[in-house]
């Protein structure tokens, strides 16, 4: 535990306050929400086939999708859609909720989610490779949508369900390619609860809707009527307006902040004790399978043995994030965890243990100088790359290249620029990195997708960067795919023959579990998502792709402080 | 005079081109792929979809046409002032973000380096030469300049903004305001400005007060200032004197300082969250981001240049030892 | 009489002890008279000349008097002096060429200086002083740098004279200046005392020859004392010290030459002023040294207005 | 020995303009053994200029230079037999160093094989010639030397070499009567020993001291050249009088009463080709008839 | 860089014994190169006295100045002490390094420049004044994120190649002012060549204006490393005090209370640099006869 000094309060008063109001320029602070952490830059776009860079909520608070994804009960829940149903093994009927109009007053309809789901027949739209496996949709009426697929994947189905944004036909229509994939959508037209107010450098204002579908059909209503995200370049500006009481929400990774949750700051996070976080995805350790000694399986275990994840855990992270299980599944994939799997193959930090593994595959220090070599007597000379920049895995993969070096295993740490270890990671000409490239989701398949994917390619760019081939393993990652949302058991089935495979292997190495990082300050707005009693179990989380995930739920959930 | 302009043009000119060149190079020969790094980012996986995504865009870049194309496709467009596309902002127009952005960094730089200009060479002249100011003030001078501008920047964001919270922290003005004409918000764009100009200021202050000191000495230990003393003019007269001639130096000085200076706003503008051209910059490295590095590269490069050439001129005009050629080796 | 020197000693503070550049210097000089004040480098002419208008920080007097027309100078007293600087005394320096600010025009020079010190422009009084010494009244409306060296030159002689002070100091105001230039400016100083402009001159040189033009009266003087004091005329055609009858023994004519007649100079050099030997200073290369010259010898007046310092003149 | 044709220098001054300036105009003369030449003119008149271009220490605009028949040029060979002595002696001594390592740089480049003995003893013949002690002068800064010491030393330096011609720059201007007759002494004696001189100086007095021939300079062009018994006992050219008027004399007052003529030199600037007046003895007046 | 002078060299009366006397005597100098060779002592001796590695995780995290942790500890637990001599020791060889190297190609480019004069000075003279515009830290950031920083060595090594142009012109001024001396040209009639004249004659006589220069370079780049370090591209492989204000920085010391690990870096930096500068002011009144204290 860390000792050291609890700083106290700042004596700094919230500013704004209801004196405010009377200023038209001014937002007033009580139903205004201050949020940063996903925004790093002057908002680009307000495109939402642009997950990955549009501007925060425009997927999620402008556009909708047809579902949201209960994280806490593990089920789609119908969003735009009034409910959706296989109506026979390969084709899937969607109803959507009558009434809803797009933000021009325009009516929204059946003819838009066929639109949407067509754009992904552009080869550049990210959802491109659904149309590998859907062969058509139709438009039966207003309200009815019917998909036919080729092959009925369903564990991916229900992801492109919560995933695809739906975008007004009428506005998009005519855009070319280039429009739709690199359109900046200025003025975006969606169905959603907020509308964007303004932007400007530095954060994106959005603008509650009162005329929302949701207020009646959902009942539900966000309660900020303003939200503010903020672009702060870094974490310590954001811990200082945290400590300022400008900010209301902060999904920055802020080292320390344990101290600041235990003191008098008026800041809350998820637990209020170790990991204070829920648990967002899995970091791993990437060894290159196909270059030596990386390729041999009983290396990596040793390897896996080596790493003392405690140690990242409680120094580099101060216990905000926990150690992974040796499946790398998110707690909350807890039941797909076969438990005999794990005791039986599973691995532990254990320096010990880790030297018999490698003697016993016939590493050894043959010149004496602590470190094994290769089998045919070559030096092991590993480095481990993490992205120049990124603190907290700079930390960490020194932690592991010293308790590597403990059993016995030549690690260094290197930080080369994030783009030189992309074009590394894809061109496959490195020995291990770390990664967490695959967030929660519905189904496990995607985490698997990631660790099984075949076949390996020449360049390989965002999964499968270990390089690790096997059909079985890959066959049942497509079998898993092909079963049904609700037969659990029949995940569960592949699932633990896909951890066996995973343990026996261990095609990477997962480390902990980065945290959903959210703390939240309640001196504007309280209810905040908490561990303890009724309060709301859903993510205070303004990222990209997470309002499904139950981040728009937890706005409709807060409540101002002075109520 | 002329050839003396024509000079100065030649290497203004000849320092554009090698800046524009080198900035050129830049992401054609370092490591690592920018359109790589974009496909990265956008999260595909299928093999097609990224073979299409990456033709797309080394079309849109033109990396697929022969290099000497590009670099004279690249003059062009940068004639037409079309700095390309940001990778990192997607899909804007470098042009566009760097714009937006420069209002931040010149309402910092311009105040913070004439007012310092200004404040430190008025306070040196007048500390020059009077014991009791020389050695207690000026050391401060000293300490000041060999601050590291971040360490004073984060010193006082954190003492005058989060613990005094007389200031705030972050961004260009407050985040619950909406740009508007009005008194409240020009206020408020001053509150947000007043910490990060006050440590570029106050660095600066210092750099400019000692060079100033050590000039008035030099000056008042000149042949005129002895033989005004002889005569028995008053010192204020000589000091004034000693003030003016001193002062021509110091203007090629802020020529000579502005590197520096566009250097120090870029480390406070990140310490502060200021909305400028630093935290663009930072971030353009941090996601790779070439041409928008390019562009802001460019534009400081240009304005640095424009700068040196308005004090260039300035200093001819006011130094009159210029225009008669005395002034042996030329600047 | 308008100035007094009494038996003034300055000496200069330096690291390895005190330099006595003038130990012990008393001359007096007449309303009207030009005083040329001749002497080997370093015997302390400059510092006399200092010594009346403005001590150096490193300057301290130690004994003696200087009074300017009845009146005593307080020379040591920088604040004091300043009351007299330019209206009473003033000075034209050796570093003439670049005493005047290069970023000033001379006519808003000479306008500050003078309104500084209280004194209005007269503009019809200033251009005729200047045609005195051949300046066009276009100068003033140029920088320094804009003119010639000798034109500079002239120009601090008539900034310097302004106020016409009783008493004007001119430290080698020639010696950079080539020989036609020589004249005209030697011709505009006498000018300038046959005008009134200034009561009386020390004029400070190494040229013999020139003192001999334009001065009333010659001082030689030698390792910071007096040697030889007397009418221009007398000092070149009669010289009673030794010292100075070498000093114009080794200087060539125009039209001697090495062929014709050898010149010799005077062996040895001067001793050093940090500590010098007692008695006569010369002592050690003059060649009629004895051995009373051991003594300090006393400044005697052998003629009228010839004074020599010096037990065997 | 040495030879000047038609030798021009421009220099380009001023920071921000291209002005160029015509520092020696067309200069022809000759310097030959064992003869004193003195070149006089104002400050400014190119004199120095022309001692640098002869020692090779500037080029040259135009016309050329010889020395021996062949070209000046920079370089070993050369300097062994033509040496330069500068007007400031105080500034010929790297300050850093000690006075006599002006010797140790000639062994090195031109005696290195000369043992240190014998070299130390030719280094002391050569300051005895000069009438230096060498123990009171070797082993000294520049600065704890006089004027006329270092002046003598760069003397004895010059002759180790042996050299012909001495190019000697105003190199008493800075030394006090008496010191400085004592150098024009010791030239004197080179001088009969075969040594050709070209002594620089503004003050005629000097050079009538010692040169044979005298040559008069304005403005970067010759105006009178001759015999100096000739040039100064019955100057032709209006400049050559001016100047010989202006010099102060002892025992003579200025003399007023010899206004300068208003003549060609005032009305033109005084530029006229050099026409011989008597033997050797050129002017360069355009109206030299009405003159005489 | 501001306080440097044009002097023109001295040759005064025993320059350098009195130059020595006044040396012990400045208190600038002797305040300046006090807290200097302290420093510089503390980083060279210190890492000898700290047996752990500087970047070694300890038990007690966050903990302030102890008798164990003289300057206390991280937020890991790293001795903040050990952190710091080492610092120091990289911050002193960036110094020396980026400082060295610019000294030496502004020498090179100065003296050049102004011994030759002529067409290689015009061409020199454009090269510098391209460097010099072009803002030096731009050109850093953008040659730091692409070919990556390793080592001090490096990094100094980058400092050194853009802080140059300016002693370059400094420098060039001064010889310009020596090259027309005449010893130079006795030097030349002695045989010497360009090489040996720069080197054997004309420097010499600015050693004290170069050695000047150098402590402005030194206080430079100092500077400049502590600004790349703090954005992030400093050395990967080192300690520096650049990089622990940054990571004291990023994992928000001051906010959490922890000034020992925040104020130390930036006020060794502080009084290395100023020590430099107020020596540098010191030497310049002990060369500069004007300048001296009266
Ligand atoms: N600032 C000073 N500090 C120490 N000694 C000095 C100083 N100024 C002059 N001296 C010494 O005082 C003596 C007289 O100097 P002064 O300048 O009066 O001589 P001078 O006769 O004017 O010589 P010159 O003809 O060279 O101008 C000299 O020995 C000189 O070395
Ligand atoms: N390197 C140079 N660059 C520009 N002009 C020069 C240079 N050297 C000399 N001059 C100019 O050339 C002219 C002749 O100079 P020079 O030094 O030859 O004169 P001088 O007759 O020796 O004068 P003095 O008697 O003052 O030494 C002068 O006007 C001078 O300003
Ligand atoms: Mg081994
Ligand atoms: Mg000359």
């Amino acid at each position: 535990t860390s000792g050291g000094s609890t700083p106290s309060p700042a004596a700094s008063q919230p500013q704004g306050g209801q004196g405010a109001v009377a200023d038209p320029g001014q937002l007033p602070r009580s139903e205004t929400l201050y949020t940063t952490g996903t925004q790093w830059g002057p908002p680009a776009n307000f495109n939402p086939i642009r997950e990955w860079d549009s501007a925060v909520g425009t997927k999620g608070l402008v556009y909708e999708t047809l579902f949201h994804y209960d994280t806490v009960n593990a089920q789609l829940k119908p969003w735009l859609a009034a409910g959706g149903a296989w109506s026979d093994d390969t084709t899937y009927e969607v109803k959507l909720r009558p009434g809803i109009t797009w933000s021009d007053g325009q009516p929204f309809t059946a003819e838009d989610v066929k639109f949407s789901y067509e754009l992904g027949k552009m080869e550049t739209v990210p959802y491109h490779d659904l149309w590998n496996w859907l062969e058509g949709i139709e438009a039966v009426d207003d309200q009815t949508v019917r998909f036919t697929f080729s092959q009925a994947n369903y564990q991916q189905w229900d992801f492109n369900l919560y995933s695809r944004s739906i975008v007004p036909q009428h506005v998009w229509k005519d855009r070319s390619e280039k429009e739709v994939l690199d359109g900046v959508n200025e003025n975006p037209v969606g169905t959603g609860a907020y509308k964007i107010l303004r932007k400007d450098q530095d954060r994106v204002v959005l603008q509650r809707r009162d005329d929302w579908w949701g207020k009646t059909a959902l009942n539900m209503e966000p309660k900020p009527r303003y939200i503010v995200d903020i672009a702060t370049p870094s974490n310590e500006v954001a811990m200082g307006m945290l400590l300022q009481r400008q900010l209301d929400l902060s999904n920055n990774f802020l080292p320390g902040v344990a101290n600041l949750v235990q003191g008098n700051f008026g800041l809350t996070t998820y637990y209020n004790e170790p990991p204070y976080m829920l648990s967002a995805n899995t970091a791993w350790l990437v060894p290159n399978t196909t270059k030596k000694p990386m390729d041999d399986a009983a290396f990596r275990k040793a390897l896996a043995h080596s790493i003392n994840v405690k140690q990242i855990v409680e120094s580099v992270y101060g216990n905000l994030v926990r150690p992974a299980s040796p499946t790398g599944l998110l707690p909350q994939w807890e039941k797909f965890v076969d438990q005999d799997v794990v005791s039986s193959a599973g691995f532990t930090f254990d320096t010990a243990k880790a030297k018999q593994l490698l003697a016993d595959a016939g590493y050894r220090d043959r010149d004496g100088d602590g470190l094994v070599e290769n089998k045919d007597g070559s030096k092991i000379e590993l480095t481990l790359i993490v992205p120049s920049g990124w603190t907290d895995w700079m930390e960490s993969a020194r932690s592991i290249a010293a308790s590597a070096k403990e059993a016995g295993i030549s690690v260094t740490a290197e930080f080369p620029d994030f783009n030189a270890l992309v074009e590394q990671r894809t061109e496959g000409n490195f020995d291990l990195l770390i990664n967490n490239e695959r967030q929660l989701s519905n189904s496990p398949y995607t985490y698997y997708e990631y660790m099984f994917k075949m076949p390996v390619l020449e360049q390989q760019n965002t999964v499968n960067f270990a390089r690790y081939e096997n059909e079985r393993a890959w066959d049942l990652v497509r079998d898993l795919d092909r079963v049904k949302t609700d037969d659990v058991a029949g995940m569960q089935k592949i699932t633990s023959q896909l951890q066996q495979i995973h343990l026996d292997d261990l095609p990477v190495i997962p480390l902990w579990y980065n945290g959903l990082w959210a703390q939240h300050s309640t001196s504007a707005w309280k209810n905040w998502p908490s561990s303890q009693g009724n309060a709301p179990k859903t993510g205070a989380v303004m990222w990209r792709n997470w309002f499904e995930l139950g981040g728009f739920e937890t706005l409709t959930q807060l409540q101002p402080a002075g109520s | 005079m002329r050839r003396y302009f024509r000079r100065k043009l030649l290497v203004y000119g000849l320092t554009f081109f090698v800046a524009v060149t080198v900035n050129w190079m830049i992401p054609r020969f370092m490591p690592g792929d920018p359109v790589a790094s974009m496909v990265a980012r956008a999260n595909m996986t299928q093999p097609q979809a990224v073979a299409a995504m990456r033709a797309y865009y080394n079309d849109l870049f033109g990396f697929d046409q022969p290099l000497w194309q590009q670099y004279l496709s690249f003059w062009g467009a940068l004639l037409r002032g079309d700095f390309g596309l940001s990778i990192w902002l997607f899909p804007t127009p470098v042009g566009t973000v760097i714009a937006d952005a420069v209002p931040y960094t010149l309402a910092l730089v311009v105040p913070s380096v004439l007012l310092s200009w200004v404040v430190g060479n008025w306070f040196g002249a007048y500390a020059a030469r009077r014991r009791v100011l020389d050695n207690t003030v000026l050391p401060i001078g000293y300490i000041l300049t060999a601050t590291p501008y971040m360490w004073l920047a984060v010193l006082l964001a954190w003492g005058l903004g989060v613990v005094a919270g007389l200031f705030p922290v972050a961004g260009g003005y407050s985040f619950s305001m909406q740009p508007t004409w009005s008194w409240a918000f020009l206020l408020d764009l001053l509150h947000h400005w007043a910490l990060p100009f006050l440590s570029l200021f106050l660095v600066a202050l210092g750099g400019w007060a000692i060079g100033m000191r050590n000039m008035i000495i030099y000056e008042l230990e000149s042949d005129y200032a002895n033989y005004l003393s002889a005569l028995g003019a008053p010192s204020r007269l000589i000091r004034r004197y000693a003030f003016r001639n001193a002062v021509l130096p110091q203007i090629t000085g802020l020529a000579l300082q502005l590197g520096v200076i566009v250097a120090g706003a870029l480390v406070t503008e990140i310490v502060f969250a200021y909305p400028g051209l630093g935290s663009l910059i930072l971030k353009a490295i941090q996601n790779s981001d070439f041409f928008l590095l390019q562009g802001t590269f460019l534009f400081i490069v240009l304005g640095v240049l424009i700068a040196n050439f308005i004090i260039d001129i300035v200093y001819v005009v006011v130094d009159p030892r210029t225009r008669a050629g005395m002034a042996g080796a030329d600047a | 009489m308008s100035l007094q020197v009494s038996d003034l000693r300055v000496h200069y503070r330096t690291l390895k002890g005190d330099v006595r550049a003038l130990d012990g210097v008393s001359f007096d000089l007449a309303d009207g008279e030009i005083l040329g004040l001749v002497g080997e480098s370093g015997c302390g002419k400059s510092t006399l000349g200092k010594a009346l208008i403005r001590m150096d920080g490193r300057m301290r007097r130690t004994g003696g008097t200087v009074a300017l027309d009845g009146e005593e100078l307080p020379i040591d007293d920088d604040r004091r002096m300043n009351d007299f600087r330019f209206r009473r005394v003033s000075l034209i320096p050796q570093y003439a060429m670049s005493a005047l600010n290069p970023t000033r025009k001379i006519r808003r020079l000479v306008a500050e200086l003078l309104r500084s010190r209280g004194a209005a422009v007269d503009p019809a009084e200033l251009e005729s002083r200047m045609a005195h010494v051949g300046l066009p009244p276009a100068v003033l409306d140029r920088y320094p740098i804009e003119l010639s060296g000798g034109m500079r030159q002239r120009m601090v002689m008539v900034i310097s004279t302004l106020l016409d002070p009783s008493l004007l100091i001119a430290d080698e105001v020639t010696s950079a200046l080539d020989v036609s230039t020589q004249k005209a400016v030697a011709r505009a100083l006498l000018g300038f005392r046959d005008s009134g402009y200034v009561k009386s001159m020390i004029f400070i040189t190494h040229d013999l020859a020139l003192t001999h033009h334009i001065a009333d009266t010659i001082m030689v003087m030698y390792a910071g004392r007096l040697a030889e004091k007397a009418p221009a005329d007398v000092i070149v055609k009669a010289p009673r010290h030794p010292y100075t009858r070498l000093l114009l023994d080794s200087l060539p004519e125009v039209g001697v030459r090495y062929a014709d007649r050898r010149l010799d100079g005077i062996a040895g050099s001067p001793p050093s002023l940090l500590d010098p030997p007692a008695g006569c200073r010369f002592r050690d290369r003059c060649p009629l040294a004895g051995e009373e010259c051991g003594e300090d010898p006393p400044v005697t007046e052998l003629a009228p207005d010839h004074h020599v310092a010096c037990w065997k003149a | 020995m040495l030879r000047l044709d038609d030798v021009t220098k421009r220099f380009r001054i001023g920071a921000l303009g291209g002005r160029s300036l015509t520092a020696v105009s067309d200069v022809s003369f000759e310097v030959a053994p064992g003869e004193v030449v003195s070149l006089i003119g104002e400050s400014g008149s190119g004199k120095s200029t022309i001692g640098r271009m002869i020692l090779g220490l500037q080029p040259i605009t135009s016309g050329t230079i010889t020395f021996d028949g062949r070209p000046v040029r920079q370089g070993k060979e050369f300097y062994r037999g033509v040496q330069g002595i500068f007007q400031d002696p105080f500034s010929s001594f790297n300050p850093v160093f000690k006075a006599d390592r002006v010797f140790a740089m000639v062994k090195d480049a031109y005696f290195p094989s000369v043992p240190g003995p014998e070299w130390a003893a030719r280094v002391e013949d050569a300051l005895r010639d000069v009438r230096l002690n060498p123990g009171q002068v070797l082993g000294k800064y520049p600065h704890q030397l006089s004027g006329g010491q270092l002046q003598r030393l760069l003397i004895a330096r010059a002759l180790l070499l042996e050299i012909r011609l001495l190019v000697a720059d105003e190199i008493t201007s800075m030394l006090d009567a008496s010191t400085r007759i004592e150098v024009l002494n010791l030239l004197a004696e080179l001088k009969s020993r075969g040594l050709g001189v070209l002594y620089i100086t503004h003050d005629l007095s000097l050079g009538t001291y010692l040169a044979e021939r005298t040559i008069v300079l304005r403005r970067g062009s010759v105006v009178e050249m001759g015999p100096t018994g000739q040039v100064f006992g019955g100057p032709l050219h209006p400049y050559t009088r001016e100047l010989l008027a202006a010099v102060p004399r002892l025992h003579q007052p200025w003399d007023d009463a010899t206004p300068v003529d208003t003549c060609a030199y005032h009305l033109n600037g005084g530029t006229g080709v050099l026409a011989e007046a008597g033997s050797g003895h050129f002017v360069a007046c355009a109206r030299l008839s009405t003159c005489q | 860089m501001t306080a440097l002078q044009e002097v023109t060299p001295q040759e005064r009366e025993g320059v350098r014994r009195e130059a020595l006397y006044f040396a012990v005597r400045n208190g600038k100098l002797l305040t300046g190169f006090g807290v200097v060779a302290v420093l510089l002592v503390l980083g060279l001796v210190g890492p000898l006295f700290t047996d752990v590695p500087p970047n070694q995780y300890g038990p007690r995290p966050m903990s302030p100045p102890s008798a164990e942790h003289w300057f206390g500890t991280t937020t890991f637990g790293q001795d903040i002490f050990a952190q710091f001599v080492h610092g120091l020791r990289s911050t002193f060889a960036v110094g020396a390094i980026g400082g060295g190297i610019a000294a030496v190609i502004g020498m090179l480019v100065g003296f050049t420049a102004g011994y030759r004069g002529g067409v290689v000075d015009e061409v020199l003279n454009m090269l510098t004044n391209v460097v010099l515009v072009i803002p030096a830290l731009a050109v850093l950031l953008i040659v730091n994120a692409y070919l990556g920083i390793r080592s001090v060595a490096v990094q100094g090594l980058f400092i050194g190649l853009t802080q140059w142009p300016w002693a370059a012109r400094a420098i060039r001024a001064q010889t310009f002012t020596l090259r027309s001396r005449e010893f130079v040209d006795l030097a030349r009639m002695s045989g010497a060549g360009t090489w040996r004249i720069i080197t054997r004659e004309i420097a010499p006589n600015m050693s004290s204006y170069l050695f000047m220069t150098f402590i402005l370079l030194f206080g430079g780049s100092i500077l400049i490393a502590s600004s790349l370090d703090f954005i992030g591209l400093g050395p990967t492989d080192a300690v520096s005090l650049g990089l622990m204000l940054q990571n004291a920085t990023q994992w928000s010391a001051l906010q959490l209370g922890m000034w020992w690990w925040f104020v130390p870096p930036g006020a060794a930096i502080t009084a290395v640099v100023g020590a430099l500068y107020v020596a540098n002011v010191g030497l310049d009144e002990v060369f500069n006869p004007k300048l001296r204290e009266l």
